[in-house]
């Protein structure tokens, strides 16, 4: 039962570090999932199982669900953002026409 | 007596400041106060536009990071002290748990009398098969009762940061009119696979998640953990019919009312059993007999209403997130 | 360094992983990776706490045949607590979320020293 | 075990239940709701004060059916109960004094989430002084940070944000290590409830095992509470937290949100650790160190500040770094005076905030001192009350300020080592807090002849006038009749352990 | 029992209540109002000197500090002093003011300094005094500032800091004595038990020091004097009267308090602090002396000379034996009517002709006789010529001086005293010598009586006459004086 503990703490050791260095902010919310993941089944080991319920529940679903929610709405911002850009510079086109008439 | 200076000279020897500091004309703090009266001063606006212009320049020159040794210097010398700080906290958390008694072990302070009978009287006195809720509803209550409101005005912070309200006179608030309202706008349309897969799994994702909250004090599990499965169930149906089909079942009435009914169920029914216990009255709630499902005083019906909050307050969050609305 | 460093491996992992997380939460400058250092920090506490309560070769506090000596179960109270934990660490990140949302509307940058910059230069 | 024990357990169930009502009751209703459970639970409180005064020894109060060490449970004295009752009367005050400046800071349908924050802070401020179980402390400061959280950035403009965003980062930081210390002092001693503790801890002093860990856990929770209330080196959130939130919300924050924390590090040091073994340990040293740093360092970025909340925010830093200097001190007579310097900062400082957000009000809404001169003449209140402000803060005798400098002093002048540092950095602090706080008065009663800005009469802003009144006469209260609150505290002190 | 409160209580509240009242009530209903005022307190100080004898606590600060307040003969003295140059100012003021604006905040202040000296001069421990020595620093500030412009401001901002330092650093002393002595009642001869040899005495002699430096300010010794000469000009005439003829006199109050009233002399004498005090006052003596023989605006040079008078008194009290002792109490009563004359007579200048500087009066006594017959009388009194009340002191000073055992300063003190006094001669009579004979190139037609209304001149003479009297008859005050210094020494 020890050895199966110390891989997950491994697992655990290594999702963590590997958040920190990860370029991609989708890749480190996916890590830091996997990481609660993990802490779930480390608390099955330790004999809790309301706690194993819980975070996988509370830790892995909601959190998650709310991280990719807040990616998702930065990056609608960054669309409507460029889109009102592209109108931007595409109106003013015309105006330089109309003056040089 | 010495050769008299030119005055330009005499005017930086240390004499004659001293002499017009003792004099009271200079003073070092105040600079010289003599007596001319001030005269009008008049601000002309292509002297003051210049101002802004330098104004703005030297701002940007002193704050962008980039080049700005100072703050170059001073955001790397943070990060090492921040860096040196936490190994040094690091290796002092490690050597004490090398200090700390050994985990695992069956002696030691931490199973002491509190636990034991937790243990040994937990089912009888609560009537909760699974102790650790037991511990939670009825010994330590009073922690689950702050843990609730900790919930609670989580989701009162979010919805003061992200509701968009339109106040009496129908415009949105000056401050969010940025936000805009609707984000269907980038989603697809009804993606059949995810309808077909939501209307197979949410079913059992809810029954999955009313029998944890009804079972909460037989087995593992309990309001929290059932409350969450219900919320995600929940999610995962607004994300695959949409916002339209949630609204006839789940609007902000709805949410504000059952929030409303579950959290003051909880505090007058633990504040009843906090009353009776403190003044040593006999509560009248009946223990059951342990292992059926109407069993264990108020636990159930407070799992339930812990249950039902948490379910209203993820699908909250996650609505407030998407739209700002319900 | 005291005896049982090597006999407390979890707590040492989760002292490790506090750590991680907390020198994440200060140095990340960008706001998702500082909230997600500080849900691993408050993983780490809870998963401290919960070793205290493992006893080796015992079972969850759940009297199922009616079995109630103290030798049968590992000690309730850690377990309790870190549940009260977890809901706070997911309301904690719930709030600092939306707080990182109408940040970006408002700045359009995930970088807190940026929108620092953006302030002072806004704010004279 | 009369009626009157059940006041505490009432007080804070009111105050958490009122937060609940007001989430469905519409804006009006939720104010009326707010005002009522302040005034209730101060009324309670005095009457507790009352009925512990006469019985004179601190009362246990079960929550639950099971006695201490299985359920929770709360302990309620003279000085929890003088510090409820002095919590409720600075809030609704502040509450009343800010209140008109409520709607052009805060959006219409968010009111009532407004008062349901303001709710909630109450209960876990009561929840604070009066548990006497370590992990319910650590709860109730949970619903403290996320409400005082809200509370700075409900004026939603992008600096509130930016100063709730770093609010929150620093105070997860300083709750994470009060929990880590908790639990490491948890798997020591094997019990959470305040007095066990302090039981086991001493057996393990004499025995004389774990104790590297005992002192690491005391200095991981003293750490924490410094850094979620604001001490010197952690300080960097204070000031745009409080410069930029609404009015009540300052006032509120500085006075009292983070007093208390420091109330619930001074049950730390009473009823955990006990006051002698928390002596010989170095951190007194620390504190005392921090506590000076923070003094002259506070006072001097408050002379550089150009916009006056920010300064009367920086100077609440200095006056932290008092409270702090009085832990440092070891002695009894220290804690004392830490105790009334509570007392009289909270009543000056939002006694400062009010009146300042009176000054700007008259001087077109900037917060420049430019703008502000002669504002002393426009708003004859306003200015009245900030110059007794800054005369209390200055230690002008017959204010506050004097006697909390004078308790402190004498406090110096008995430990032997640490007493010419302390007197000497007292006087630089009091010189620096002149310099600024004079500067400012003189600038609102300069005269400058331009009328362009409004001037206030009594008539426009009555509520407002009548909050400052009871200010500036709590304060002279404070000032005069010091001696029975002195009395009142080393009793407390004196049964607190 | 209560009279000893009135003379204290209501000048400040009818102060206050001038200051509070909402419009600007017209000149003369103003100025009667003020003049019944300061005539009812010093009836009411008259009173309270007469009749009230044993000591009031007001009520307790903290367990062993009350606020008490007890008249004894040094209060006597000072109150006296106080009463007469404060009414003589008063009256003085109701003309002068006419050029200034704002008139009901200066009077509502005025009263209220008037109201706070009454209650330091009774002031029966260390705490109230402190207390009160730091309210007359807060109420004689606006003094200062009434005109408003940049700067009194800064001058008011300079006397300001300088006085607030120096409050500090007494606090700072307060502190111990409160832990080392039992009471801080004032009790003649001392209330310290402890010995000048012992560490402690010798921390508590650094102590004193520190608090005749902080309380040194107000009377403007050498390194803290630099805000007097900033101070007066910027000050409204009567204002600057009151402020150089009795509120500096309270930093001297201070100092006999602390010194003789609470460490106890002997437990100075012959001690490091006794010789820095006498080299600091005779410092400050010829220094003061000096800067006011070349400062050529009259109001500033008037300032210098009281910053050298002052150290007369000063070095009085730190030689230590009665003679100078009683030397330094008459030198207070005499500078103090001399110097608010003096500054009078410059108000009065100013008033009538508008100049400031001395070099522009010439003739100026063709024009204003009477005024300028009381400048010359005054001003031989402070220069020390016999039948004038500066002599009689300056005589015991000298006396004193001699006497006392000071070492070698038993000669420097009485040489630099009489250096000074040639050198006051320098810079005050040239005013009149160029006033009475402006010389020959001087145009008398265009000359015209210019003298100031009858309502100035009045107190003017009123304290040329007291000086001259306090010099003509000095027995009386001397003999009232003896019989109590020999408790203090």
């Amino acid at each position: 039962m020890t050895v199966f503990q110390i891989i997950l703490m491994g697992l655990l050791i290594i999702c963590a570090v590997s958040v920190s260095f990860s370029k991609n902010l989708l890749n480190s919310v996916l890590i830091y999932m996997s990481f609660s993941l993990v802490m779930s089944l480390l608390w099955i080991c330790l004999e809790s199982p309301d706690l194993a319920i819980t975070e996988a529940a509370v830790g892995a679903g909601i959190t998650s669900v709310l991280f990719f929610v807040t990616l998702k709405k930065i990056h609608a911002i960054n669309i409507a953002e460029k889109s009102e850009e592209q109108k931007a510079s595409q109106c003013p086109a015309p105006e330089k026409g109309g003056q040089d008439e | 007596m010495s050769k008299r200076k030119p005055a330009e000279e005499y005017h930086k020897t240390f004499a004659f400041h001293f002499f017009s500091w003792l004099q009271g004309e200079k003073d070092p703090y105040l600079g010289n106060v003599e007596m001319k009266p001030q005269e009008e001063y008049v601000i002309d606006p292509e002297m003051q536009l210049r101002h802004e212009k330098e104004h703005d320049a030297i701002l940007d020159k002193v704050y962008d990071m980039a080049h700005n040794r100072e703050l170059r210097l001073f955001h790397r010398l943070y990060q090492a002290t921040s860096i040196l700080f936490c190994l040094f906290l690091m290796a002092l958390l490690l050597v004490t748990i090398s200090h700390l008694p050994a985990t695992g072990a069956a002696v030691k302070p931490v199973n002491n009398e509190v636990a034991a009978r937790y243990i040994e009287s937990g089912l009888e006195e609560t009537g909760a098969v699974n102790i650790v809720a037991g511990m939670i509803l009825d010994y330590r209550a009073f922690d689950t009762l702050g843990e609730s409101h900790v919930l609670f005005v989580a989701t009162i912070t979010v919805l003061i940061m992200l509701r968009l309200d339109k106040n009496k006179k129908g415009e949105p608030n000056p401050l969010t009119r940025d936000m805009n309202p609707n984000d269907r706008i980038y989603e697809p349309k009804n993606d059949a696979i995810l309808q077909l897969v939501a209307s197979f799994l949410v079913p059992i994702i809810i029954i999955f998640g009313i029998y944890i909250i009804l079972n909460g004090h037989l087995g593992p599990g309990g309001g929290f953990s059932g409350g969450a499965v219900i919320g995600a169930g929940l999610i995962l149906y607004l994300n695959a019919f949409g916002f339209s089909k949630t609204e006839r079942f789940f609007t902000e009435k709805t949410y504000k009312w059952i929030c409303f009914f579950s959290l003051s169920f909880y505090c007058l029914a633990k504040s009843y059993s906090f009353y009776t216990g403190a003044n040593h009255l006999h509560s009248i709630i009946p223990k059951g007999t342990p292992g059926a499902i109407l069993s264990s005083g108020l636990i159930l019906p407070l799992n339930i209403a812990v249950g039902l909050v948490v379910a209203c307050t993820m699908y909250a969050f996650y609505a407030m997130f998407r739209k700002g609305g319900f | 360094m005291g005896p049982n460093l090597w006999i407390n491996y979890g707590e040492a992992v989760a002292a490790i992983l506090f750590c991680i997380g907390f020198t994440n939460l200060l140095l990340q400058t960008n706001l998702i990776k500082k909230i997600i250092g500080l849900n691993i920090m408050d993983s780490a506490i809870y998963l401290f706490l919960a070793e205290k309560g493992y006893i080796a070769g015992r079972t969850a506090p759940i009297v199922t045949d009616g079995i109630t000596s103290v030798e049968a179960y590992i000690n309730p109270i850690p377990s309790g607590l870190v549940l009260t934990g977890i809901v706070v660490s997911v309301s904690v990140s719930a709030l600092m979320l939306s707080l990182t949302i109408r940040l970006y509307i408002r700045y359009h940058s995930l970088d807190l020293d940026e929108i620092a910059a953006q302030l002072k230069k806004e704010g004279r | 075990m009369d009626f009157v024990c059940n006041f505490p357990f009432f007080s804070i169930l009111i105050s958490l239940f009122s937060g609940t009502i007001c989430s469905v009751l519409p804006e009006k209703a939720a104010k009326a709701v707010n005002r009522i459970v302040i005034a209730a639970v101060g009324v309670m409180s005095g009457i507790l004060l009352l009925y512990l005064l006469g019985t004179g020894e601190s009362f246990v109060y079960w929550m639950g059916h099971f006695p201490a060490p299985w359920g929770n449970e709360i302990r309620a004295g003279i000085l929890e109960a003088g510090m409820a009752l002095f919590f409720c009367i600075i809030m609704y005050l502040s509450m009343a004094g800010g209140a008109h400046k409520l709607f052009d800071e805060v959006e219409e349908s968010k009111h009532n989430l407004y008062y349901i924050l303001i709710n909630l802070l109450l209960s876990s401020l009561l929840a604070l002084v009066y548990t006497n179980d370590m992990f319910t402390a650590y709860v109730f400061v949970e619903i403290n940070t996320i409400s005082a959280c809200g509370l700075i950035m409900i004026r939603q403009v992008g600096r509130t944000i930016e100063a709730a965003v770093r609010y929150m980062i620093m105070s997860l930081l300083g709750s994470g290590l009060f929990l880590f210390g908790l639990c490491i002092m948890y798997d020591l001693t094997g019990h959470l409830l305040m007095s066990n503790i302090k039981e086991s801890v001493a057996l393990l002093i004499q025995s004389g095992e774990y104790q590297i860990p005992l002192i690491v856990s005391v200095a991981l929770m003293c750490i924490g509470l410094c850094i979620k209330s604001a001490l010197f080196p952690f300080h960097a959130w204070l000031p745009d937290a409080y410069g930029y939130s609404t009015v009540s919300s300052a006032a509120i924050l500085s006075s009292l949100v983070s007093k208390g924390y420091i109330f619930l590090l001074i049950k730390i040091i009473y009823r955990v650790i006990g006051f002698e073994i928390f002596n010989n340990t170095r951190i007194i040293d620390v504190l005392f160190v921090f506590g000076l740093l923070g003094m002259i360092f506070g006072s001097l970025s408050a002379i550089k500040e150009n916009d006056i909340r920010r300064m009367i925010a920086y100077s609440s830093v200095a006056q932290i770094g008092y409270i702090y200097m009085g832990f440092g001190m070891g002695t009894q007579a220290g804690m004392v005076a830490s105790v009334f310097h509570i007392l009289s900062h909270a009543a000056t400082k939002s006694l400062l905030f009010i009146a300042a957000i009176g000054l700007t009000e008259v001087s077109g809404g900037s917060r420049k001192f430019i703008d502000l001169t002669g504002a002393g003449y426009r708003n004859k209140w306003a200015g009245v009350a900030f110059t007794a402000g800054s005369l209390s803060m200055v230690g002008v005798p017959l204010f506050s300020g004097f006697i909390s400098k004078l308790l402190f002093a004498q406090a110096a002048v008995q430990v032997e080592g640490k007493m010419l540092a302390a007197l000497i950095v007292l006087g630089i602090s009091t010189v620096l807090n002149a310099i600024y706080f004079m500067k400012t008065v003189i600038r609102i009663y300069a005269t400058t002849g331009d009328t362009s800005y409004p001037c206030i009469t009594f008539k426009d802003m009555k509520v407002h006038a009548i909050v400052l009144l009871f200010f500036i006469v709590l304060n002279i209260i404070l000032g005069v009749s010091s001696q029975p609150i002195v009395n009142m505290i080393e009793q407390g002190l004196a049964m607190f352990a | 029992m209560y009279l000893i409160l009135l003379p204290i209580l209501f000048p400040i509240l009818a102060g206050l209540c001038l200051l509070v009242y909402r419009k600007e009530p017209e000149r003369k209903l103003l100025t009667a109002f003020t003049g019944i005022c300061l005539v009812i307190t010093g009836a009411l100080v008259v009173s309270a000197l007469t009749l009230a004898r044993q000591s009031l606590t007001l009520f307790y600060l903290t367990r062993t500090l009350p606020i008490c307040f007890r008249i004894d003969e040094i209060s006597v003295l000072f109150s006296l002093l106080t009463v007469i140059v404060f009414i003589c100012a008063g009256l003085f003021a109701f003309v002068y003011m006419k050029h200034e604006q704002k008139e009901k905040r200066y009077y509502g202040f005025y009263l209220m300094v008037f109201g706070v000296l009454n209650a330091l001069c009774f002031a029966g421990n260390l705490i109230t005094f402190y207390l009160f020595f730091e309210l007359l620093t807060l109420s004689s500030l606006p003094l200062v500032l009434h005109t408003g412009t940049k700067e009194a401001i800064m001058a008011g901002l300079k006397y300001l800091f300088y006085s607030l330092c120096g409050a500090y650093a007494s606090l700072f002393g307060i502190y111990f004595l409160y832990h080392n002595c039992d009471t801080l009642t004032f009790t003649a001869g001392g209330v310290l038990q402890v010995s000048p040899a012992s560490p402690e005495g010798r921390f508590l002699l650094l102590i004193a020091f520190v608090m005749i430096l902080g309380f040194g300010v107000k009377a403007g010794m050498f390194p803290m004097h630099a805000w007097l000469p900033t101070a007066h000009p910027a000050a409204p005439a009567p204002a600057s009267a009151a402020l150089s003829a009795v509120i500096v006199k309270a930093g001297v109050l201070a100092l006999i308090r602390v010194i003789y009233y609470i460490f106890g002399a002997d437990f100075l004498r012959g001690s490091w602090v006794q010789t820095a005090w006498l080299t600091l006052a005779l410092v400050t003596v010829f220094m003061g002396s000096m800067l006011a023989y070349r400062e050529p605006v009259l109001k500033k040079r008037l300032a210098y000379s009281t910053v050298s008078q002052l150290s007369y008194i000063l070095f009085g009290l730190a030689v230590m034996h009665p003679d100078a002792f009683t030397g330094g109490l008459l030198h207070v009563l005499a500078h103090g009517f001399i110097k608010g004359s003096l500054f009078l007579i410059a108000g009065a200048i100013i008033y009538t002709t508008g100049k400031t500087k001395v070099h522009e009066l010439r003739g100026i006594g063709k024009e204003m006789p009477l005024t300028m017959w009381c400048y010359t009388i005054v001003s031989l009194g402070l220069i020390g010529i016999p039948p004038t009340g500066g002599f009689v002191s300056k005589w015991y000073l000298a006396i004193g001086g001699l006497a006392g055992d000071i070492g070698i300063f038993r000669y420097i003190g009485p040489i630099v005293l009489l250096i000074s006094a040639l050198l006051t001669a320098g810079y005050l009579l040239p005013l009149t010598i160029q006033g009475f004979f402006p010389g020959a190139d001087y145009d008398y037609n265009t000359l015209q009586k210019r003298e100031p209304a009858r309502l100035m001149t009045i107190p003017i003479l009123f304290m040329t006459i007291l000086s001259v009297i306090v010099g003509l008859f000095p027995n009386i005050i001397t003999d009232y004086l003896t019989e109590f210094v020999s408790t203090l020494l």
